[in-house]
């Protein structure tokens, strides 16, 4: 029933939809035309899987987290492995998918918005690859804390647009890159870094992100036979998760969403959308999102850039209501406690994001019992978050 | 479809159909209280029908101006129900002419749909604009806003192609003609291709069709009037006002101030 | 004929050997037997490449690098893509390999070397993973210069020992972990991280290492049929070059070692091992080396960290004797030219080291037949790299 | 094997086969002029043998004290060529006791191995030791220094096991016994199982057997003594010349610097 969704309007049940200026509904009607098409001719398909595979390194590996699994005592524990991607993180899936529908359509640039920057390096990184102008719309205040990201964009020939304007950070930016889209969607493609967005953004990247979930159950049959009991992941806008669990949705598996609780969910230090928000709109969606009482969009906190958001993509919002997927959240102390974890039993070095997922799989696989199975998805590589890791352990004095 | 229980007041307040003039104003930039004297003195200047703001965090629609007036506004501590407050006083102070209440989706989910369409006919309200709601997504709100006699203002776009006839047919209050692809804000020149589309729109649309989006000089304003029924003023309303603001928050220089405000705007918008 | 190398002795040709301590034989030969064993035992090898799929992410990608090859107009280009694996660069193959060999050995603690860190970081990841305490041995100048990998290590669990003898580099780092092992040969494990060293280690890594070779004979075979006319790779050491080298030895294929010139091999400052060095002994081996007329040896340079090495392995040193394989050199600055060459036509940031392949391919590829191929070998990624790039580039003023 | 064209002189030099002391000194350490007078002191507090290091940048086998002795040599820019002219000085100063070349492998190398021990014969050396040729390497140095009347020093370990009877009959000189794992240096205890390995080595060598690396004490001397020929002290020497190296330094000072060392050195092998 779950696969049916969205419906013609955009919407997941009562969410997604397309809540956007007129301007914008004719580049959306055209994506969704050229999107239509092109999923329906073996030669995109082909060529998105191509880039996959011969650029971006997939399949991923899947590996088998015996040492966790064995200091846990309980769930036998496996690994998605999304930080083996190029540019670390599952977000070039997506990035590759949506500018090879850009060329598809003529467009000669593209334009994105980025936090932390992955999702703007993943963007010049295709960009770069398929011979694609880019722009990278970032708040200013993120620029500052990313410097090494700004330049990597640079150097991959994207321009970088710093945002001023409201909290100068990345709902900020992903404002900023609707407006500038707005003006310019004749030429421009605006492509959106989660299952974020109006219709048909939150199908499309699920579409282009459902390879993670699609290999696992194929790598997970391969090593054990059957399905997992669980499987985890972060969400943030929600695509790594909802790459995750598309293909496992209604087949009895147990889904976990990890939010942000940031400083914990009972303080205002948080990005736990689907806990503590309400239902709105934002970004032209229909989600849950975090607001005051007059609908003003409040900003979230948590420590990882990538989970920083206070929106999350629409058909989370469905599957939470429809109680097909369970929402957790996992503070800071959790989840860099988590990178810890892991970086000293099996050797991985989490994303701050990614190992939200880790805590609260390693807060359940305990009281598992040791013939059942879990699967999480290490969303991307922790690299990019050595200086706030560092900071945090406050250099390695806090490391033991 | 639905049954209309309360009559629309917006074509009674409507002072003229043609060469309309309709100013943009956000409540609470920069008081209250400067909000009413301004749309009062907006009225004076010539407006047909006033589009009050109401501050949003986010306004996707919305250059730089109009979203640094949201900005200071939000500061000042307004929300979307001190903005529909501010109507009633409107009226005290004389003001006659439609006020369409301008607002951003989200806050209007979170006062309720149709809360929010009695409250504003309660305080004398006569249109409300959604510029994020796009027709597919509007048939509830639509529903309640008749319903009470609202008039839900629609937005059409150079782009809108097909569209343009579905949502010239179904427009209520006046059509908004957006003039060009972007957001809000001075454009230093207009579409060339703005006169076919205006036409196009025209020939669908049963109300008066106003143009908007960068409108901010006299001649602009000249040439729209012969392609359209009226402007919408924004981003430059806002400029001005910004430009007397200091005179405008003094007791002593404030009527100096309006009075140049009335100036600048009859020159604008003289022809 | 050169597949017969090294001969009972360790030696290839002239070079190789072991030059150690008598201390150290005893050792020596233990790893050697087990080794040899080991490398008959078909559960190892089974075990091995197990790690290398289900963990480090192998095969990597084999990428078709169009937009550079349209760019320059001359020979088709393809890039083996060793950046993608876990932990950056092709060095965890090695890691992985010897790890495994330590344990079987019944060792229960590695030490490893390490310059900029790479190294030290597979060895730790590797321990993470296997159960191994890790002790990297790093002198206290690139401990200062690279502090996000030292920090890296230690939250990967591995001890960081600073080096203060000599230089305070990588080669008194060796040194040190050498007479560390000495002293400690009946529990650890010196798991060295490239080609060099006294027997059996060349052999033994470059066994490790030839994965790279054998996946590009079958990907550039199903890509193109066939074999590439030539192959580039970056010589620091050289296990990721001859990894890459070994199985196209004596097929033909013309094969181009890629050593750090630094600031020019007519100044003091370069790391041209092959191009500058003369015959003598270092870590053990006999092989070519940079030393002064009384058998001091001399501190290299190169930007790149991973090439900053006096020595070179004796493999190498015969291959050049030998010239089986033509070995150039190239500059920090074409190196640099090449990143930013590579980044804005590929989206792939190749590690400083790796750049130096690209670069000389680039000078080549430009003089040959559209009808050529090429293969380079992109070692690692260029993540580790991007505040020396950035201090390079000076920010990104310097980079159009 | 090769045609003994030179006659050996360590034997003839030696002034006996028990109990023997054989200490190291760094060439040029502090200074070129007192690594000979240094030479003489060792011999008149007992020494049997000299062993006389040539500086190296990178010396595996040994352990900081050595290593910060030889940065300051090659910081006084002593070379091996040098070193090897310190020793028809050190002659002339009175030194007749054996002396024996230590340097690592790269610099013979560089400087020729032939050319060497050419060299070696004509200063008036009697031996050389390369810590870093174990016997599968030695073959050829040991063809041109046998040549020549040098002896090849071969070194053993506790972990050499099989190898220890190859190692040891084919020994020349002395033989050098490394006392335990690890890099030259001051241990605070000898290895538990020392004596077996000795007695294991003796009982295959022809050549006297010497202990080395790590002795540092008077009583791991007399220790030693039970079970070996003698001792080799290196990195206690080079910390009682530095401890003395102000005094050695100067002039004035020089002579009761000597004596110190003298003494200390006197107190340690005293058994
Ligand atoms: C590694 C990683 N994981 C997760 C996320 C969150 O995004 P999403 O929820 O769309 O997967 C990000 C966003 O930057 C990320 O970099
Ligand atoms: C990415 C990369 N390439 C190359 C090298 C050089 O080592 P080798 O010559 O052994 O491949 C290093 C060493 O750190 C490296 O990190």
């Amino acid at each position: 029933m779950s696969v049916t969704y969205p419906d013609a309007k955009g919407r997941f049940g009562d969410f997604g939809g397309k809540f956007v200026p007129e301007t914008l509904m004719a580049p959306l009607q055209e994506i969704e035309a050229y999107l239509t098409e092109a999923l329906q001719d073996e030669e995109f398909i082909a060529a998105f899987q191509h880039e996959l595979k011969t650029y971006g390194g997939r399949p991923t590996a899947f590996t088998y987290a015996n040492q966790l699994t064995e200091s846990l005592g309980g769930a036998q524990i496996y690994l998605k492995r999304e930080d083996l991607n190029h540019t670390g993180a599952h977000k070039l899936n997506n990035a590759i998918g949506q500018a090879l529908l850009a060329k598809r359509m003529g467009k000669t640039k593209i334009i994105a918005e980025t936090g932390a920057g992955q999702h703007g390096v993943a963007s010049a990184t295709v960009a770069a690859k398929l011979g694609l102008e880019c722009k990278v719309f970032m708040g200013e205040k993120d620029i500052e804390r990313q410097e090494l990201n700004v330049f990597r964009m640079k150097l991959l020939g994207a321009e970088v647009i710093p945002v001023s304007s409201g909290s100068k950070t990345l709902k900020d930016a992903t404002n900023e890159a609707i407006r500038h889209w707005v003006a310019h969607c004749d030429d421009e493609y605006y492509l959106i870094g989660s299952v974020v967005g109006p219709h048909p953004y939150p199908e499309m990247v699920r579409n282009f992100q459902r390879v993670i979930g699609d290999e696992t159950k194929t790598q997970f049959d391969d090593v054990k036979g059957g399905l997992p009991n669980r499987i985890y992941a972060c969400v943030g806008g929600g695509s790594n998760a909802i790459g995750m669990f598309y293909p496992f949705l209604g087949t009895g598996v147990e889904l976990v969403g990890i939010e942000a609780a940031g400083r914990g969910i009972q303080s205002p230090e948080h990005a736990a959308t689907l806990t503590k928000g309400t239902p709105g709109i934002i970004h032209g969606s229909m989600t849950y999102l975090l607001q005051d009482e007059f609908g003003q969009i409040t900003e979230p906190y948590s420590i990882s850039a990538g989970l920083d958001y206070p929106g999350i993509g629409p058909e989370h919002a469905y599957l939470h209501a429809s109680k097909q997927v369970r929402y957790e959240s996992i503070t800071d102390d959790e989840a860099l406690e988590a990178i810890k974890t892991l970086s000293r039993t099996e050797g991985i070095i989490p994303a701050i994001e990614s190992a939200h997922a880790v805590a609260q799989a390693i807060k359940e696989a305990e009281t598992m019992d040791p013939s059942e199975t879990i699967v999480i998805n290490v969303s991307g590589r922790g690299d990019k978050d050595m200086s706030t890791i560092m900071e945090y352990f406050e250099g390695s004095d806090g490391l033991d | 479809m639905t049954n209309h229980t309360v009559t629309s007041t917006f074509a009674q307040r409507l002072p003229k159909t043609e060469n309309m003039f309709i100013p943009f104003i956000m409540s609470g930039d920069p008081t209250p209280e400067l909000t009413i004297e301004l749309a009062y003195t907006l009225q004076e200047s010539g407006a047909d029908v006033l589009e009050l703001g109401v501050p949003y965090s986010d306004p996707l629609a919305d250059g730089p101006t109009i979203q640094q007036a949201a900005a200071r506004a939000i500061e000042q501590g307004m929300t979307i129900q001190k903005a529909i407050q501010l109507i009633p006083e409107m009226r005290k102070r004389g003001v006659h002419i439609p006020i369409v209440l301008f607002t951003y989706c989200n806050p209007v989910l979170q006062y309720g749909m149709e809360t929010l369409v009695k409250e504003l006919k309660k305080n004398e309200a006569d249109g409300l604009l959604v510029p994020d709601i796009p027709l597919e997504e509007s048939e509830e709100l639509k529903q309640h806003a008749e319903a009470h006699g609202i008039q839900l203002i629609s937005l059409v776009a150079p782009n809108s192609e097909e569209r343009i006839k579905r949502i010239a047919e179904q427009a209520s209050g006046f059509l908004y003609c957006v003039s060009s692809l972007g957001v809000t804000g001075e454009r230093a020149e207009m579409d060339p291709n703005i006169s076919s589309f205006l036409e196009k729109v025209k020939h669908y649309s049963s109300v008066p069709v106003a143009v908007g989006f960068g409108i901010s000089t006299n001649d602009q304003v000249q040439l729209m009037h012969n392609y359209s029924d009226g402007v919408i003023v924004g981003s430059k309303i806002i400029k001005i006002i910004e430009g007397e603001q200091s005179a405008l928050l003094k007791e002593d220089t404030r009527d100096e101030g309006l009075k140049r405000v009335k100036e600048q705007i009859t020159q604008l918008i003289n022809y």
